[in-house]
C-alpha cells in the first residue's frame, strides 16, 4: 500500500525521556522493555531514566470499569508528578493502553479544566505530589520510527531472505488505542498508520497490507480478562489470521504489548481448537514488536532480549535472516545452567 | 472434553457471499414485486400478528433478502395472514404472498432434502 | 432523586463522546463487539440519545452494555465526532454505582474482574502480575508460559527483568510508600468508593440468590464459583 | 439607457451563461469570465443527467450565448479581487486584466470533495475505488466501466455521503444530488454490464427531486439494484485487487462484509476555494459551509451581503442542473430590477 495521503506529522521528543512501563510487556515479553532501554542508552546515546517509584497506570482496570476515570486522571497525574520531580517533560510510553490514556486525560483536561483541578486536588492530598503537563508523550515505537534510519545504519542485519535475497514480507499490526482515539497522535493518523510500516522498510523489510489490518485483535479487556469471555477475543484474532493468510506473511510486527501477547497466544490456541495454523507450516506467524524488530537488526543475541518467551517460535525467523545464534543457549538461566525447557513450541504437533 | 472447550470462536458478521438465496429466488420468481420493498415498516406496523408477538413482517423481507433462512422459517409461522400488510404496502407488495411463498420455499427444501 | 440521565450527563465523558446521531452505523461495521455478540453500539447511542429514562435504566441493567471491548475503533469513524466507546464507559459506571450491573450476566462479572485486577492493583501495583496468570486458568497461554509460570525466577533474570525485588527494572516489586500513595489516591479519587459499591451490591444479590454461609452470610466463595461457571448464552 | 449599463459575471459555468443569455436578451452589456479555457464549467466533466438520462450536451449547447454585439467572454480570467470604486466594480485577475461593472453575478460554482481525505476509503491508493466523476467520464468516453486490469466487474458498490454530512471532512451539510446520482450511475452500470450487482450503500435516500422516486423504483424493479441502509466504514484491498467493504446493516443491526470488484464514491460538493478572495476587498460574505452567503435564504436568495452583487447557482448551495439554470434566470431578473431602481 502507498503511504498516507493525508499526512499526520507528530511530534516525537528526540531526548531526555521518562521511561513509563507496561504491566503487559514486563508480564509476558521484559526482554523487550530491557532492550528498548539498551538500544537508546548505549547504541543511540540517548538520556533515558527508568525509575522505581512509578507504578501502572490502571490502564486496564480503567477500560474493564472498575477504575474510575476520576482515580484514572489522579494515577496519570502521579505519573506526570514523577516526571517533574525528576525534570524530565518527555514520556517515553511502553504500553498502547496507557499511551491513549495519557492523552485522553490530557485532551479532558483541555476542554475542561475542572477536571484537571480535580485530579491536582486529589493527587495532593493523596500524596502532596504536584506536576506539570509534560511536553511530549511518545510511544516506544514512535521513538524508534524517529530513530529508524540510525538505526538502520548501526544494522547488523536486514529484514532479507538469506537465501532468496528478497525482503521478508511483513504484516503489521497497530494497537487500536495508539491512534484510533487521537489520530494526530499516531504517525500517519488512524487509517493508513505508517508508525511500524516505515520501521519495516527503513530496515530492508516489505510492508504487506492486508484487509483487516485495522482490525482490533480482540483483547476487549473485561472479554479477555472473564475466562468464559475469551471466545470474542480469539474470534477477532482469528479474523485477523484468516485475513494475512492469503499474503503468507514471515512475520508479523506489533507496537502494542497486549497485541503481541494475543496474536502469538491465540495462533497456538487455534491451532489446538481447529488443528490449523495460518502460516502453512506447523509453527505459526512469529509475532515480535517493534523493540523486539529493532534490537534484533541490531544484532542483540535473541536469548537477552526475550525471544524464547514467545509460543511461536522464532528460530524459523532467524534462520531466513540468516542471524548468527547460538540455539542451545536459548534454555540456559543467567549463569548459563540449563533451566527445563517448554513442553511443546510453535502451534501444532 | 478439551481444556479448549470455552472458546468457541465465530463471527456473527453478515457475508454477503455466503448468502443462502435459494428461498429469495423462489419468492422472487413468483411474486416479483418484492424487489421494490424499501423497508419502510409500514407492514409491522400493521400487523395483527406483530401487535401481538414479536413478529416482524419487515425484517422477514429483510432475513429473506440475506438468505437467513434459518430464522425465516421460525418466523413465517406467527403470520396470521390477515393480508393487512399488503394493504398499506406503499410499493403495493403483495406482501402476503411473499410470506406464503416463504413458507411454501421452506417446505419444498426440506422435501428436496429429504429425498 | 436524579434521573438516569442526570446521572450519565455528570460524567464528562458523556460530553465528549455524545454530540448528535444520525444513525449510521459505521461504528457498528467496524466493532469487534457487534461481529461477536448481538450487539449494535448505533442503538445503544440512540437510546442515550432518546433520553428516555426507562430505556436507559433497562439498559444498564442489560448484558448489551457489557458488550463492548473499549477498543474504540468506532472513534475515528464517527461522521459527527461521537464515540459509542466512550458512551458505554459512562453507562458502565451509573450501572456499577446503581447496583443495576449485578442484573445482568455480564455485569455481575465486574466482581471477578475486581477480584483479579483490582486486587492486582492494590498488592502488587500492577494490573497484570506473573503469579496471576495461572496456566490452569490460562491454558491459551501455552505451554512456553507454563514453562516460564514454573521457572518465574530463572527466566525473569534471564531476559534482564527484575522479578519482585528492589529498584527499577521490569516486574520490580513496587515498594510498599508507593503502593500506599496508590491506595491514598483511590480513597482520595473514589476509586475505593467504586470498590466498595461492586463488592457490597454484589455480597446482597449473592445473598439473594442464596450463595450464604452457615450463618447466613453472603459466601462470596461460592458466589465466585457461581460466576465463573453461569451459563453463558452465546453458546 | 440599458446598453449602456454592463454586468460582469465571473463564472463561465452554466449558471453563468443562462444569466448572461437573460441579460444580453433584454439588452444589457454583459461580460462573462471564466477561468478555465473553455466555457461550459463543471457539466463538461458530466455525461447523462438524472432523471431523464438526457445528454449533459444538450444542456450546454442550449445554454451557450448566442454570438451577440453586447457579449463579452474572456477566458482564463482568473477574478481573484472585487472591488468598488466610484458607485462601480473593478474585478482584477493575476494579469493585468481589469474589467469595470455596474453590476456583477458570482456563478463560480462548485468543487468536487477530494475523495482522498476520506482515508478509509482508499481513493488514489486502491485502483478500483473511483468517483462518481471518474464514472461519468468512462461513460462520456462510450466505454464500459471496468475494473483497473480491464475485466467486467461481478459487482459495484455505490457509496453515498463521500465528504457530505461528515464532521471528519468538515463538510456538515448534504450534497443533495449524490443519492440520485447514484440511483442514476447505477442503472448505466447495470445497463453496460445486465449481470453485474450493484449496491448502494446509503444512510437516507433524500430523492427529492421531481421524478427521482420514480427513478429509484426504476432501479430496484427493473434493474434489481439492491440498497443498504449503512453508511461504509472502510475499504480494503484483498488479493487481486479485489476490495472488501465493511458497513452495518443497520436495518438489521448486524456488521456486514462484502466483496466487490468496484467501488464509486459519491463524492459532494464544495464550495469554489476562490470564493475567499473574491470576498476579499468588499462586503461579500461566505456561510457556514463556505458557499456565498445570501442576504437571506428565503425571499432574497440570489442577493449577496454587498449591494450590487448577486449570486446564481451552485455557489450558493449544491444545486442539481435544473435548479442551477434556474437560480440563474432569478439572478438575471434581479440584476434588472436592481439597475431599473438605480435608474430613477
Amino acid at each position: 500500500m502507498k503511504n498516507s495521503q493525508v499526512n499526520v506529522t507528530k511530534e516525537i521528543a528526540d531526548d531526555n525521556y521518562f521511561y513509563l512501563r507496561s504491566c503487559i510487556r514486563q508480564n509476558f515479553f521484559p526482554g523487550a522493555e530491557n532492550v528498548f532501554l539498551d538500544i537508546l542508552k548505549n547504541k543511540l546515546g540517548k538520556n533515558i531514566i527508568d525509575n522505581a517509584n512509578h507504578t501502572s497506570c490502571t490502564g486496564i482496570g480503567y477500560h474493564s470499569d472498575i477504575v474510575p476515570y476520576e482515580t484514572y486522571q489522579t494515577m496519570v497525574a502521579r505519573q506526570f508528578a514523577l516526571m517533574t520531580e525528576h525534570g524530565f517533560r518527555n514520556a517515553a510510553v511502553s504500553c498502547i493502553t496507557s499511551y491513549g490514556g495519557y492523552h485522553e486525560v490530557l485532551e479532558t483536561w483541555k476542554e475542561f479544566p475542572e477536571e484537571e483541578a480535580k485530579a491536582r486536588k486529589n493527587l495532593k492530598n493523596a500524596t502532596g505530589r504536584c506536576f506539570e503537563i509534560p511536553e511530549n508523550i511518545s510511544h516506544s515505537c514512535d521513538i524508534i520510527y524517529r530513530f529508524r534510519h540510525d538505526i538502520a545504519e548501526l544494522a547488523k542485519y536486514k529484514l532479507i531472505n538469506k537465501q532468496t535475497g528478497k525482503p521478508l514480507r511483513i504484516v503489521d499490526h497497530i494497537g487500536c488505542h495508539y491512534a484510533k482515539i487521537f489520530p494526530d497522535k499516531g504517525v500517519g493518523g488512524a487509517e493508513k498508520n505508517t508508525v511500524l510500516s516505515a520501521v519495516v522498510e527503513a530496515w530492508g523489510g516489505e510492508s504487506v497490507d492486508y484487509p483487516e489490518r485495522r482490525h482490533c485483535c480482540g483483547f476487549g479487556f473485561r472479554h479477555y480478562l472473564v475466562k468464559n469471555n475469551r471466545s470474542y477475543s480469539i474470534s477477532n484474532s482469528k479474523k485477523k489470521f484468516e485475513s494475512m493468510e492469503p499474503y503468507c506473511p514471515d512475520m508479523i510486527v506489533t507496537n502494542c504489548p497486549g497485541c503481541n501477547m494475543f496474536l502469538d497466544k491465540w495462533q497456538y490456541a487455534l491451532a489446538k481448537i481447529e488443528g490449523k495454523t495460518y502460516s502453512g507450516d506447523k509453527n505459526g506467524i512469529p509475532v515480535l514488536s517493534s523493540e523486539e524488530l529493532a534490537a534484533l537488526v541490531l544484532g542483540y543475541n535473541p536469548w537477552d532480549i526475550g525471544l524464547q518467551m514467545h509460543q511461536v517460535d522464532v528460530e524459523p525467523l532467524l534462520e531466513k535472516i540468516g542471524f548468527d545464534y547460538n540455539p542451545d543457549e536459548k534454555y540456559l538461566d543467567a549463569n548459563g545452567n540449563f533451566m527445563g525447557k517448554p513442553e511443546f513450541i510453535g502451534c501444532l504437533d | 472434553m478439551s481444556q479448549f472447550d470455552f472458546l468457541q470462536p465465530k463471527s456473527r458478521q453478515i457475508e454477503i457471499e455466503q448468502f443462502d438465496d435459494r428461498i429469495l429466488t423462489y419468492v422472487l420468481e413468483r411474486e416479483q414485486s418484492f424487489l421494490t420493498c424499501i423497508s419502510c415498516g409500514g407492514c409491522t406496523a400493521t400487523c395483527s400478528a406483530g401487535n401481538l408477538t414479536s413478529f416482524n413482517v419487515r425484517k422477514i423481507g429483510l432475513s429473506l433478502r440475506r438468505g437467513n433462512i434459518n430464522d425465516l422459517s421460525d418466523e413465517v409461522q406467527k403470520c396470521m395472514f390477515c393480508g393487512k400488510c399488503t394493504l398499506v404496502c406503499p410499493r403495493d407488495i403483495n406482501i402476503r404472498n411473499v410470506v406464503l411463498l416463504i413458507k411454501k420455499g421452506i417446505a419444498q427444501l426440506e422435501t428436496e432434502k429429504t429425498l | 432523586m436524579r434521573t438516569m440521565m442526570q446521572k450519565l450527563r455528570e460524567d464528562v465523558r458523556l460530553k465528549e463522546g455524545l454530540n448528535a446521531c444520525m444513525g449510521c452505523g459505521i461504528c457498528t461495521a467496524v466493532c469487534p463487539a457487534a461481529e461477536y455478540f448481538e450487539y449494535d453500539p448505533r442503538s445503544i447511542v440512540v437510546t442515550v440519545q432518546s433520553g428516555n429514562e426507562e430505556k436507559i435504566r433497562k439498559l444498564i441493567e442489560s448484558d448489551t452494555i457489557w458488550m463492548c471491548g473499549q477498543c474504540m475503533s468506532c472513534k475515528p469513524r464517527c461522521p459527527r465526532n461521537n464515540c459509542p466507546g466512550l458512551i458505554i464507559s459512562v453507562l458502565r459506571r451509573v450501572s456499577q454505582e446503581t447496583g443495576a450491573f449485578v442484573k445482568s450476566r455480564l455485569g455481575r462479572q465486574q466482581y471477578l474482574i475486581l477480584k483479579t485486577i483490582g486486587t492486582n492493583i492494590l498488592e502488587t501495583g500492577y494490573c497484570v502480575y506473573p503469579a496471576s496468570v495461572v496456566p490452569e486458568t490460562h491454558p491459551e497461554q501455552g505451554d512456553v508460559w507454563k514453562w516460564i509460570y514454573d521457572n518465574k525466577e530463572a527466566v525473569y533474570e534471564r531476559v534482564g527483568a527484575n522479578l519482585d525485588k528492589e529498584g527499577p527494572g521490569a516486574m520490580r516489586k513496587i515498594g510498599r510508600e508507593n503502593l500506599d500513595e496508590l491506595e491514598r489516591v483511590f480513597a482520595e479519587s473514589g476509586g475505593q468508593t467504586l470498590f466498595t459499591s461492586i463488592v457490597e451490591y454484589s455480597r446482597a444479590y449473592a445473598k439473594e440468590s442464596g450463595f450464604v454461609d452457615a450463618n447466613g452470610q453472603p459466601d462470596m466463595e461460592k458466589y465466585t464459583d457461581f460466576l465463573l461457571n453461569e451459563d453463558n448464552d452465546e453458546k | 439607457m440599458i446598453d449602456k449599463k454592463h454586468i460582469a459575471i465571473i463564472g463561465g459555468g452554466i449558471a453563468g451563461q443562462e444569466a448572461a443569455s437573460v441579460l444580453t436578451g433584454l439588452g444589457y452589456k454583459v461580460t462573462i469570465l471564466e477561468k478555465n479555457e473553455r466555457m461550459g464549467g463543471m457539466l463538461n466533466k458530466w455525461s447523462k443527467l438524472f432523471p431523464d438520462f438526457s445528454s449533459s450536451q444538450l444542456v450546454l449547447d442550449a445554454v451557450k450565448v448566442a454570438t451577440d454585439k453586447n457579449l463579452n467572454v474572456i477566458c482564463n480570467a482568473d477574478i481573484f479581487s472585487v472591488q468598488k470604486e466610484n458607485g462601480r466594480f473593478k474585478l482584477s485577475d493575476n494579469s493585468s486584466l481589469d474589467v469595470y461593472a455596474d453590476a456583477v453575478i458570482m456563478s463560480t460554482g462548485y468543487n468536487l470533495f477530494d475523495a482522498t481525505l476520506k482515508e478509509e476509503y482508499g481513493y488514489g491508493v486502491f485502483e478500483n475505488v473511483i468517483t462518481s466523476a471518474d464514472f461519468e467520464k468512462v461513460h462520456k468516453s462510450g466505454e464500459k466501466l471496468t475494473t483497473a486490469d480491464g475485466k467486467a466487474p461481478r459487482r459495484v458498490a455505490f457509496i453515498h455521503c463521500v465528504g457530505s454530512r461528515d464532521a471528519k471532512t468538515g463538510n456538515t451539510y448534504c450534497s443533495k444530488v449524490c443519492c440520485i446520482t447514484g440511483v442514476k450511475q447505477a442503472i448505466e452500470v447495470t445497463q453496460m454490464w445486465p449481470e453485474c450487482e450493484v449496491f448502494n450503500f446509503y444512510m437516507d435516500l433524500r430523492l427529492y427531486g421531481s421524478k427521482y422516486d420514480a427513478l429509484y423504483l426504476e432501479a430496484q424493479k427493473h434493474h434489481k439494484i439492491q440498497f443498504i441502509r449503512g453508511r461504509l466504514s472502510e475499504v480494503s484491498e484483498r488479493q487481486g485487487k479485489e476490495l472488501q467493504l465493511k458497513a452495518e446493516d443497520t436495518l438489521q443491526g448486524r456488521p456486514l462484509r462484502m466483496k466487490t470488484d468496484i467501488v464509486v464514491l459519491l463524492i459532494g460538493m464544495e464550495a469554489c476555494k476562490q470564493n475567499e478572495d473574491l470576498c476579499r476587498d468588499n462586503a461579500l460574505e461566505l456561510d457556514e459551509n463556505r458557499f456565498f452567503k445570501s442576504k437571506n435564504i428565503y425571499n432574497h436568495r440570489n442577493s449577496s451581503t454587498q449591494s450590487g452583487v448577486f449570486l446564481a447557482g451552485s455557489c450558493i448551495c449544491p444545486m442539481s442542473v435544473n435548479e442551477s439554470l434556474e437560480s440563474a434566470r432569478s439572478a438575471a431578473m434581479l440584476v434588472d430590477k436592481s439597475l431599473k431602481v438605480q435608474e430613477r
